[in-house]
């Protein structure tokens, strides 16, 4: 089933609204019943350069991005550049007409290797060297060009308003570009401005001047451009409650139904969204009584993850949210809580890495980092979530998980999860249980003697928070025995380490088979996709337009990292003719472990690290050249900009 | 039920501390604090960094956190923030707290939590065999050194000053009394109370020996040594900052104070201010039922074990129909 | 071939000079023409818990430990209670005869766990509850008892050497036990003393007094214990210079010897020893001009590999050593290096871990970690050595490898190597070059552009040195264009990307074999032992033991980790009926490593993690089980206290 | 060759820095400083940790080490002290180094390498939207933050003063003249030399901004505005420490000028002491030729290629025979 959508770009300097217009957009199409998938990129930078945001837009249900754009909304010069051949056949561009004889290489913003590029790009196309003369190459391949005097439509506006400051009226570029954008699609007026509206509702006057310079613009697109555009965008009606929310969003969401109330965090691109998000909700509506979650900015992630650990200890559910660069300054205190058996949720957003890396971009890189992160061994459990939904109730299912096991859990997401968003039926929660493990209070332990490391069957020693009566006892990173204090004897070790370790295997057992993969596809055909994380939208839906075509091949989706679900997937992947490895990095990780795992080597691999995630459309042919025999064993992808 | 210092000892735990040691001397002091304090074991939580005083909760009968190296306070904070009922005492080395541990120890002062934080400064980082602690003065060769220190050392109480810190003391282990007195009157005070205790290391430090603090080396007429130490109440000192107005002023002559060293090394209150907000405080002002509802005791779950939480107020901005 | 050995062991509380005493007791074994192979054992405190000392000597060059003591000295109590059934049939145990109406469950220092295990043994034993109901016990076992009244013997010394003062003879006990040690095994006197008389050398008179009551001991035993013990220590003539040395100091050595004049470190077991060792001999001997190591003591691990990995870039060879804890705390340095191409050499002593764990006790659990280290990819060289001699050599090779290739590079030691103490003939290291790969000076640089990340065939751009005229250019930890400027392009990061991970492929090639693998025992035979690190000695020991057993067997070490050699390796396996995985870990981890890289999965694992090193008897005992087919998959080794 | 500012340009890369960013001020503050000094662009070294400030480097003509988040100093550390001639200036946010970096800070104070590091402070972590930094005051509430800042603010050059550092200045970055000159001067001071650049974030710091350090709040009666910052030049002010005894009084001192906020914030070079030994003199006291031949410098290698290291003494100390 292909699912046919409607695509709209908008893309300008990062700090020119880019984000705010895709939102308004998203909303109105939302308001309209259709489904929306955004995809936003943008540099490490606050202010000047490149971002962009990509709307794609349909009634059906929408699992991925994908490459085409029917109309892009350029905010600058710079935006034609880099997506004009992103958009299709009959697509449109609209475009500030003061750019139009901008010299492409004197956009100081563009990098000499872009530039070189380019250089390339227009001396074997033999493109002149202004806008215009891009886009005269881009009418050729039948798009339509609108252009926009951005200036003079703002001039207007303002008057309309009274205002005569220009940087208040510039500001409006975005929402200016929209109004044209609805006049273009044709697409409900109304909607276009209660989204204006919405979003600006904190706002006060803004919000009408906003409201005002949309529609100012949706008439003059109305009026200006007759020619026929044929892309459409139509509401429909539907009862159903949606949601349109970003993975930062959902994860957070999830903390809170998952009963965390502590979450510890030092600023770090893509997961201090969500913990902002919770500090400007931190007191919670309640079935019972009073509740909050206090969020806390450490000083380093080092304190981050040691805070939310000692949290732990008092009984509270903690958590603590980073990317890679705090992720590896947290593996001594991971080791601890391993150590201690402390259940503490560490929830990691990958971005491009090594180092620095790409840090407002997408990455995958990291699994086998979180798989061994610490030195020695000690039992941890990972989740790695495929979509918004399974953020949200992954982010809640991984407390309990912690607190059942007594165990760090890292619930491992990535950049391109967290930045996108989409549209959803209000997600169910109301039957969401809270799993807290054996816990022992004051009245369970009078008269007891209490040791917190007790050997069990299970592995798994009653707890007891700090604080309570009758139950003092003690924590200690070095080896310890039973009673938390520090051991050296050989065979309270071995004990101590079979008791920690033992637990891996009460997990394994006790999970749900649905928890720990996901099948897609054809479980029967004789090719198998094996992938993990965000690509897990645009697989499915390559899947469906492969199978239209008479290609059948399976999806198997590994969600429980550790432990690894080994018997399943061997099971899955056993005497398939292909395997295809499918992961945003650039060692095939997933791979590498399912082999080391199972024994099954995957025999092809579709890998991609450029930072930017995979669309449907990459994918798609991708996997169809691996059924056609025709790919080889390594396909790096490189779509997006 | 009044408790007595003995209550805090841990019976089948073995205090691995050299003879000798300074240690003791502090776990001493701890437990009789905790024990005129009125404290009950469960009441109190010990955090600890690594080294050989970081093994101090093991010998204290309350909960105990022997944590990472470094990392007391980050713990301890976490604990702290989450049940602001517990009473919170970390400790650790002076490599601990001002080495590796600094970052944290300049941030907690901004951050002021209602707890203790007791320094054991050895001038050693004792349990690695006596490489040269952040506390030990340049040029200084202790024993274990292949070469004197090159570095200057951290002036701890100046640095608790400047970092906000609202109590600073210091005291000396061999005087247990005065110990005691000192670390009660951190862990009564209402805020971030730093204590450092000055505790000769017979082992590796061989310079500020307990004979050197108690001045064997410098006998008066009738042959008595004459301590280096002496009591900052002695002298009169008045560490309390009444109101704000002073507070620059007596924190200025605290500092001035920790200039003294050698012949005469003041003990006892340098500063103390209660005037400042604590991160209690000013966090109830924000969710008033902080204290009585904190985070370890809120109950999560409704009567039938599910979620208590009601995500109406964010799916409320969310919805798009 | 069987190595015959006496097997000498000192005990008593840490801070009792039982290194003092082992140090002195194997020189003086060197000085005779003997080989020696000591074990150290100690807990994480300064005084007062056990530690003890196993020194192996034989005529023939030793490469492990074993199981048995032929003569144990025990300074306390709690020595005899730890260590008598170590003691063999014949052999004896010298103990403090006012020890022997000590109550064995009174001894302070003995942990409840301890207390329960030994309480068990009483028990099923019948055993009284003192010192002397023990050795009662051991009689029967035919072990020789020589009580000796120390307190008496040192007050005796005293009086001879004038000293009254208590605690100046009781340090002595140590020095005590060797006479009456070497009284027994009739060794040279001379040779003993002469080692005294050296290993106090520095401390002037004190090494006098230590040699006279060495002599009075030596003495007292000859006279007082006339019935036949019969174990010898001969002397025997040699010609060769031989040196007697830790792991430590053979790293340091090398390091010193590969050009390393950087060290920096934070202070922790078992790296420390390294650092200080070599600050003590900081100005060197060069056959050129005045050269040091300039060794800095940082405030923490984030410090110590940053300021190395910044000493890197301006050209000195520079190093950092630290253990698990400290490692965990380098991983975003680390990253940041292989990002930026720097040539840092990490030394990595694993000990027994997570978390603080058993700071002082061996371990090799961290192979999966420091392979996977690090958030992102990035390319890493691994070199792990199996014994002081290759301790010795890698060290200096890790920096040749570090600058041709421009990465960093780790070298993975363990405890049980920087603790134990060997003789060797001197290390020969006349003809080791240096090689600094490719380096471009200011004349090199006159009048051209450089670009420090220049794209080339192999990946390796050439280097130059911050402060290098004619030759400015940047680094940073975000991923960067050629000058080093950071850049977000798709097709620049995928260059990146490759040309940094491909320089693994260069050093795959280029590395020698045997720097690679060692290949020992019988290659054809059709069991094959895997391992790495410190079990090497243990491994060949038993191997030749084996084979004169008729039982044959190889064995393969794996030297460089990363880049791993997968088809040498597979090579090796591929067809054995056992392969038989020997490591310091819960998990096997090489044998997961090998089974994800060459496919082939060893089905049988002897595994030790109790923070003691395997011995010769151990390895022997679970590999004849594996060869006789009497053996589980998974044999979990326990010996040691 | 006497070069000028724009010598230390660097023309391919864009400095995308918001417009109105204090960052484009310190940049050519420091390229102004660079010139005048006389310096070549080889011999110099910017190394920076993360953050909008951590990107200078790459537009600044000289070697360039852009690191880790909080790690420039540790960075900065080993390059100056394996090449002691090259001039090396770190620089960063306030996030950066005195949040995540904070430890570093203190320690380095102990260390006394004789270099320079700029702190951009502009109360807010820019680069990852505005969160509060170190040095936002309490109960402030910048645009990007969803609720007034709880924590009390590190005072920086205080902080500098107590960990050490031997040179303590603070600048403005619209004051591009004065920041050149006390840059100038913290690059010629022998020792560990701290600058505190005040820095507007139009962007997220919407309370210390550009017109409020400039007082457009408070205009006099001619209507110009009364400017918040004033010099220390101007009051005579003496930072000089000329023989030890003054030490102590002109730190105390310069701390006390650290409490100036709000109306009159003083600029200018508050503390200064050449007195001190520098890591650099301190070391070369154990190993004389340190300076000629350090590290970075060394041969290693001898005509043959060999390593050109006689092991004998180390060897001799381990014979055995
Ligand atoms: C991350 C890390 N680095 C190093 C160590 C090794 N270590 C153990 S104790 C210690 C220093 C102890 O010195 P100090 O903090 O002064 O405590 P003291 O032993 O003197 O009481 C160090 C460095 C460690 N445990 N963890
Ligand atoms: C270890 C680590 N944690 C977090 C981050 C994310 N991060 C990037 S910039 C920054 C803060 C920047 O603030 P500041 O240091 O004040 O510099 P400014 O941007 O204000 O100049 C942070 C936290 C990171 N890069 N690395
Ligand atoms: S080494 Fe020093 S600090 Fe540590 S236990 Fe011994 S005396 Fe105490
Ligand atoms: S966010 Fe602030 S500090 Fe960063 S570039 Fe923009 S104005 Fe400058
Ligand atoms: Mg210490
Ligand atoms: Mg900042």
């Amino acid at each position: 089933m292909v699912i046919k959508s409607i695509n709209w770009m908008a893309g300008g300097p990062q700090g020119s609204g880019v984000d705010t217009a895709s939102n308004v957009f998203g909303r109105a199409c939302g308001y309209g019943g259709l489904y929306v998938f955004g995809r936003r990129e943008y540099h490490s930078n606050i202010k000047g350069l490149h971002s962009y945001f990509h709307q794609r837009i349909s009634t059906q249900p929408l699992l991925a991005n994908v490459n085409d754009v029917n109309l892009l909304a350029a905010f600058d010069a710079e935006t034609v550049v880099r997506h004009m051949n992103e958009v299709v056949a009959e697509g449109g561009i609209i475009v500030d007409s003061a750019q139009l004889n901008t010299k492409v290489l004197d956009i100081p913003t563009l990098p000499p290797e872009f530039k070189t590029e380019i250089g390339k790009f227009m001396k074997e196309n033999a493109l002149g060297e202004t806008v215009n003369d891009w886009l005269e190459y881009s009418k050729k391949r039948d798009v339509h060009v609108f252009p926009v005097p951005y200036m003079a439509l703002l001039i207007q506006i303002g008057k309309k308003l009274g205002v005569e400051q220009i940087s208040k009226i510039t500001r409006m570029i975005n929402v200016l570009t929209i109004g044209i954008s609805f006049s273009l699609l044709k697409y409900d007026r109304a909607l276009g401005e209660k989204a204006v509206l919405d979003t600006f509702s904190e706002k006060g006057k803004i919000a009408d001047m906003n409201a005002l310079a949309f529609n100012h613009a949706y008439d003059y697109a109305t009026e200006t451009f007759k020619d026929n555009f044929k892309h459409r965008l139509e509401k429909i009606s539907i009862t159903e409650e949606r949601i349109f929310l970003t993975g930062n969003q959902a994860v957070a969401m999830g903390k809170v139904l998952g009963g965390c109330r502590v979450q510890t965090y030092y600023p770090i691109t893509p997961a201090a969204d969500e913990s902002e998000y919770l500090e400007a909700h931190e007191i919670l509506k309640t079935s019972g009584g009073d509740e909050a979650i206090l969020v806390i900015q450490t000083e380093d992630e080092i304190a981050a993850i040691n805070s939310a650990s000692g949290a732990a200890l008092t009984g509270a559910r903690a958590a603590t949210s980073t990317s890679g660069p705090g992720f590896s300054l947290m593996v001594e205190g991971l080791s601890w809580a391993g150590n201690s058996e402390v259940p503490v949720v560490i929830t990691y957003y990958q971005r491009g890495a090594p180092a620095t890396g790409l840090p407002t971009r997408h990455g995958q890189a990291d699994l086998r980092f979180v798989m061994h992160a610490g030195h020695g061994e000690f039992p941890r459990i990972i989740l790695a979530s495929g979509d918004i939904k399974e953020c949200f109730y992954d982010a809640a299912k991984v407390f309990n998980l912690a607190e059942k096991y007594q165990v760090p859990v890292i619930h491992l997401l990535d950049k391109a999860m967290a930045n996108c968003s989409q549209t959803f039926p209000v997600f169910d929660y109301a039957n969401f249980k809270i799993d807290r493990g054996s816990i022992l209070t004051e009245k369970d332990l009078e008269g007891k003697e209490y040791r917190r490391f007790q050997f069990t069957e299970t592995g798994i020693s009653p707890r007891v928070m700090l604080g309570t009566k009758n139950g003092v006892h003690w924590y200690t990173g070095d080896e310890h025995n039973e009673e938390g204090h520090i051991s050296e004897e050989p065979s309270n070790r071995k004990m101590m380490m079979e008791k920690r370790m033992k637990k891996l295997e009460l997990v394994e057992k006790e999970v749900p088979i649905e928890d720990k993969l996901g099948f897609y596809g054809d479980q029967k055909a004789e090719s198998v996709v094996l992938s993990w994380g965000s690509p897990k939208g645009a697989i499915i839906e390559a899947i469906n337009l492969l199978q239209e075509e008479g290609l059948r091949l399976g999806f198997v989706q590994i969600r429980m990292i550790i432990p690894f679900p080994t018997g399943e997937i061997k099971r899955v992947l056993e005497g398939k003719k292909r395997v295809i490895d499918i992961e945003h990095n650039y060692n095939g990780q997933l791979g590498q472990v399912v082999k080391e795992q199972t024994g099954v080597t995957p025999n092809f691999h579709i890998l991609k690290y450029t930072g930017r995630p995979m669309t449907t459309t990459e994918v798609y042919d991708a996997l169809k050249l691996v059924l056609t025999d025709q790919a080889a064993e390594r396909q790096v992808l490189m779509f997006g900009s | 039920m009044v408790l007595k210092p003995i209550d805090f000892k841990v019976a089948d735990v073995y205090a691995d501390w050299c003879p000798g040691c300074g240690d003791f001397g502090i776990m001493n002091g701890v437990q009789m604090a905790f024990a005129e304090l009125g404290l009950e074991p469960h009441q109190i939580v010990m955090v600890s960094g690594i080294g050989c005083s970081g093994k101090e909760p093991h010998n204290v009968k309350c909960f105990g956190v022997h944590t990472l190296h470094g990392r007391a306070l980050p713990f301890a904070m976490g604990i702290k923030a989450a049940n602001p009922a517990l009473e919170v005492v970390a400790i650790g080395g002076d490599g601990d707290g001002l080495g590796i541990g600094a970052g944290h120890f300049v941030n907690a002062g901004r951050r002021d939590l209602d707890m203790t934080y007791i320094i054991h400064n050895n001038g050693v980082y004792g349990l690695t065999k006596g490489q040269a602690s952040p506390t030990l003065r340049r040029d200084e060769k202790t024993k274990a050194l292949p070469r004197p220190n090159i570095n200057e050392p951290v002036n701890p109480i100046g640095l608790a000053l400047i970092s906000g810190f609202t109590f600073a003391a210091r005291s000396y282990a061999y005087d247990v009394r005065h110990l005691k007195d000192t670390i009660k009157q951190a862990v009564q005070h209402k805020g971030m109370a730093f204590v450092e205790c000055l505790q000769p290391c017979p082992t590796y430090n061989d310079i500020t020996t307990k004979d050197w603090y108690a001045g064997e080396d410098r006998k008066d007429a009738q042959g008595k040594p004459q301590s280096r130490l002496y009591k900052l109440d002695e002298i009169g000192w008045d560490p309390v900052v009444k109101d704000w107005n002073e507070d620059f002023k007596k924190k200025m002559a605290a500092l001035e104070k920790t200039q003294e060293w050698g012949d005469r090394i003041p003990i006892g209150v340098f500063y103390k201010n209660e005037l400042e907000p604590t991160f209690q405080e000013r966090y109830s002002k924000r969710v008033p039922f902080y204290l009585t509802n904190p985070p370890a005791k809120q109950k999560l779950v409704d009567d039938n074990g599910n979620s208590n939480v009601d995500l109406k107020q964010f799916l409320d901005e969310l919805k798009t129909s």
